[in-house]
């Protein structure tokens, strides 16, 4: 049974055998034949596979079927059209091995035509763009103008004397200073054209000569409210 | 958009002359082994091209040479022509002989697709191991297409553009034999009439209709 | 192949014709995954064929087309033309964000072109690094100005119209002031309580008037 590709191959092959076209066969003759076959091989004492037999079962079905006159209460298909099926069935298994075998005929890739033996494989080149948006470039430039805004606040130091800066100008001085002497002339050059600059200045001294006086070196005096005040060493 | 403008960017990305798309179709035809897609031709070639034009052009050229221009499906290949095989015998690759089996399957699937696992066993009267399938899927000859609108949604099996190539088809169309097998009504899932009525229905209806996307029609 | 050769018995296997001899060659060449040397070209052939002869038609007919026929040594192959070479490589393009130095960069030079590398510094309060430049320039959005006419002469750096057609500007003039930028909550600061003059007030003004030549207004 090895040959057969199950029981519609083998009623194919058997059906062969009546050298008539597959429209014309005798379906009932062909249950016959399969029946027969399955009997020698059960003398044979070959197993058949469950298929095989299922088969025999059908067709012995049919067989009776087609042999009795058509019982007209029942209902389903007419053993006609069971038959006409069958061979439908297998007309189209053989329509299907004819087209196969065409198809296996035809000229067939690495047999009879050949692709480029050398392909020239694609390269793959990764290129990267960069891309940015009008709304990036608005948040970029906010976010730098609204880190200017919170910059800590740093004085400008141009316009500024330190006290320290005082005091280490005036100490040197104040030995000289024997006779009473305005505060405002020991200001430093060119801090009393700009008005700010000259506040600075004069705070810084003024706050030096209150720390040096502080340590015993000099003495102040202020003749009257808001008029000048004047230094002069310690005796 | 004055006249002006209009003129501007199309002379900025003019397409090259015909001559020359043809040369490059050529080119990228040449170096491929696979068929190409016109639309893969058309992502590579430079904008604006016509593939179609450049193939047909191509197509001509090649006619009668030792190499041929063919189509597969909506993509294109060159092909050393066929009867020159016998020069070919170095080239030639041993494939595996396929079975009876898988060649009366894969005939099935090519001649039914979509076609689904039971209308295959319903053809052959016998259950199509899974081997077979297996095999045919691993050749990349045939492949999963839609499920079936039916009870169950089983899939069904297409052949693929490689089948098309392999077997030096255009389209499934082409297929031997297509016509009168059609024409003869084998090509017709009829239900068995004492078992239960078969789920296929209009299976042929949309035989190559429903080409799954990577097929599209060219 | 000389005519006494040809007189020979060997004209039973009479070599086929030059034109044939050239489709088989081109189909050997196309299909073999090296290249073939002559003696192979022979040994493959053909008894009687001239594979020098064949090979210079061939080389011929491939003059000026997408793929040439060359020689490879002492064998022949066929190779795609150089000036073709480009659709050998599919570029993937990769899109990325530009990066946060590079925007500020670049939106320092759209605000306050022409503006000196110097000024972008004091600006940013960082450095700025070469490759943000460099990444700039590549991408075409600024470019070079006029020198400054400052102690060093510094260069100076404008945007481009790439970059005006990128960031679907007419002019650096649309770009939104920093008004605007409060306006749409982009700037959230409030102004610093000790009341400075807020830099931006005149800065906006003058922002581009000294617009250099190489950007005339659309």
């Amino acid at each position: 049974m090895d040959g057969f590709e199950g029981p519609l191959d083998l009623l194919l092959t058997l059906a062969r055998t009546q050298k008539v076209d597959l429209r014309a066969i005798s379906v009932l003759a062909l249950a016959r034949q399969y029946l027969a076959f399955v009997e020698k091989a059960r003398e044979l004492r070959i197993e058949l596979a469950a298929d095989y037999l299922v088969m025999a079962a059908w067709l012995a079905f049919l067989k009776s079927r087609l042999l009795l006159p058509p019982d007209p209460e029942e209902e389903g298909p007419s053993a006609e059209d069971l038959a006409a099926h069958l061979a439908f069935q297998l007309e189209r298994l053989e329509a299907m091995r004819k087209a196969a075998a065409r198809l296996m005929a035809r000229d067939q890739l690495g047999r009879d035509v050949f692709a480029r033996g050398e392909p020239q494989g694609v390269e793959r080149a990764r290129r990267v763009t960069y891309t940015a948006t009008l709304l990036d470039l608005m948040q970029g430039y906010a976010r730098l103008r609204t880190r200017d805004d919170f910059r800590p606040f740093v004085m400008d130091r141009d316009g500024v004397f330190t006290m320290e800066e005082a005091l280490e100008r005036m100490r040197p001085l104040i030995g000289a200073v024997v006779e009473w002497t305005d505060i405002l002339s020991f200001l430093p050059q060119g801090w009393n054209a700009d008005a700010a600059r000259c506040r600075s200045a004069t705070a810084a001294t003024f706050a030096a000569t209150l720390e040096l006086a502080k340590g015993g070196g000099l003495d102040l005096r202020q003749t009257d409210t808001f008029g000048p005040i004047h230094i002069r060493r310690r005796p | 958009m004055s006249d002006d403008d209009a003129q501007t960017p199309e002379s900025l990305f003019q397409a090259p002359p015909l001559a020359e798309q043809e040369r490059m179709v050529e080119a990228i035809l040449f170096a491929s082994a696979a068929p190409v897609t016109v639309a893969d031709l058309h992502a590579r070639l430079p904008h604006g091209c016509d593939a179609p034009a450049a193939l047909s052009h191509l197509a001509k050229r090649y006619e009668g040479r030792g190499v041929r221009l063919i189509r597969v499906g909506d993509a294109w290949a060159f092909r050393t022509a066929s009867d020159l095989a016998f020069l070919m015998t170095r080239e030639t690759v041993e494939t595996r002989k396929l079975s009876r089996a898988a060649i009366e399957t894969l005939a099935i699937i090519a001649y039914h697709q979509p076609v689904t696992r039971a209308e295959i066993e319903e053809i052959r009267g016998v259950s199509v191991s899974k081997g077979t399938v297996e095999q045919l899927l691993e050749l990349d000859w045939i492949k999963l297409g839609k499920r079936k609108q039916t009870p169950g949604r089983p899939v069904t099996f297409v052949v693929t553009r490689a089948f098309l190539d392999h077997f030096g088809l255009e389209t499934p169309r082409d297929l031997p034999g297509l016509k009168e097998l059609r024409a003869a009504g084998l090509l017709e899932s009829t239900p068995s009439p004492d078992a239960l009525p078969e789920p296929e229905g209009d299976a042929q209806d949309d035989l190559f209709v429903p080409s799954p996307p990577e097929e599209p029609p060219v």
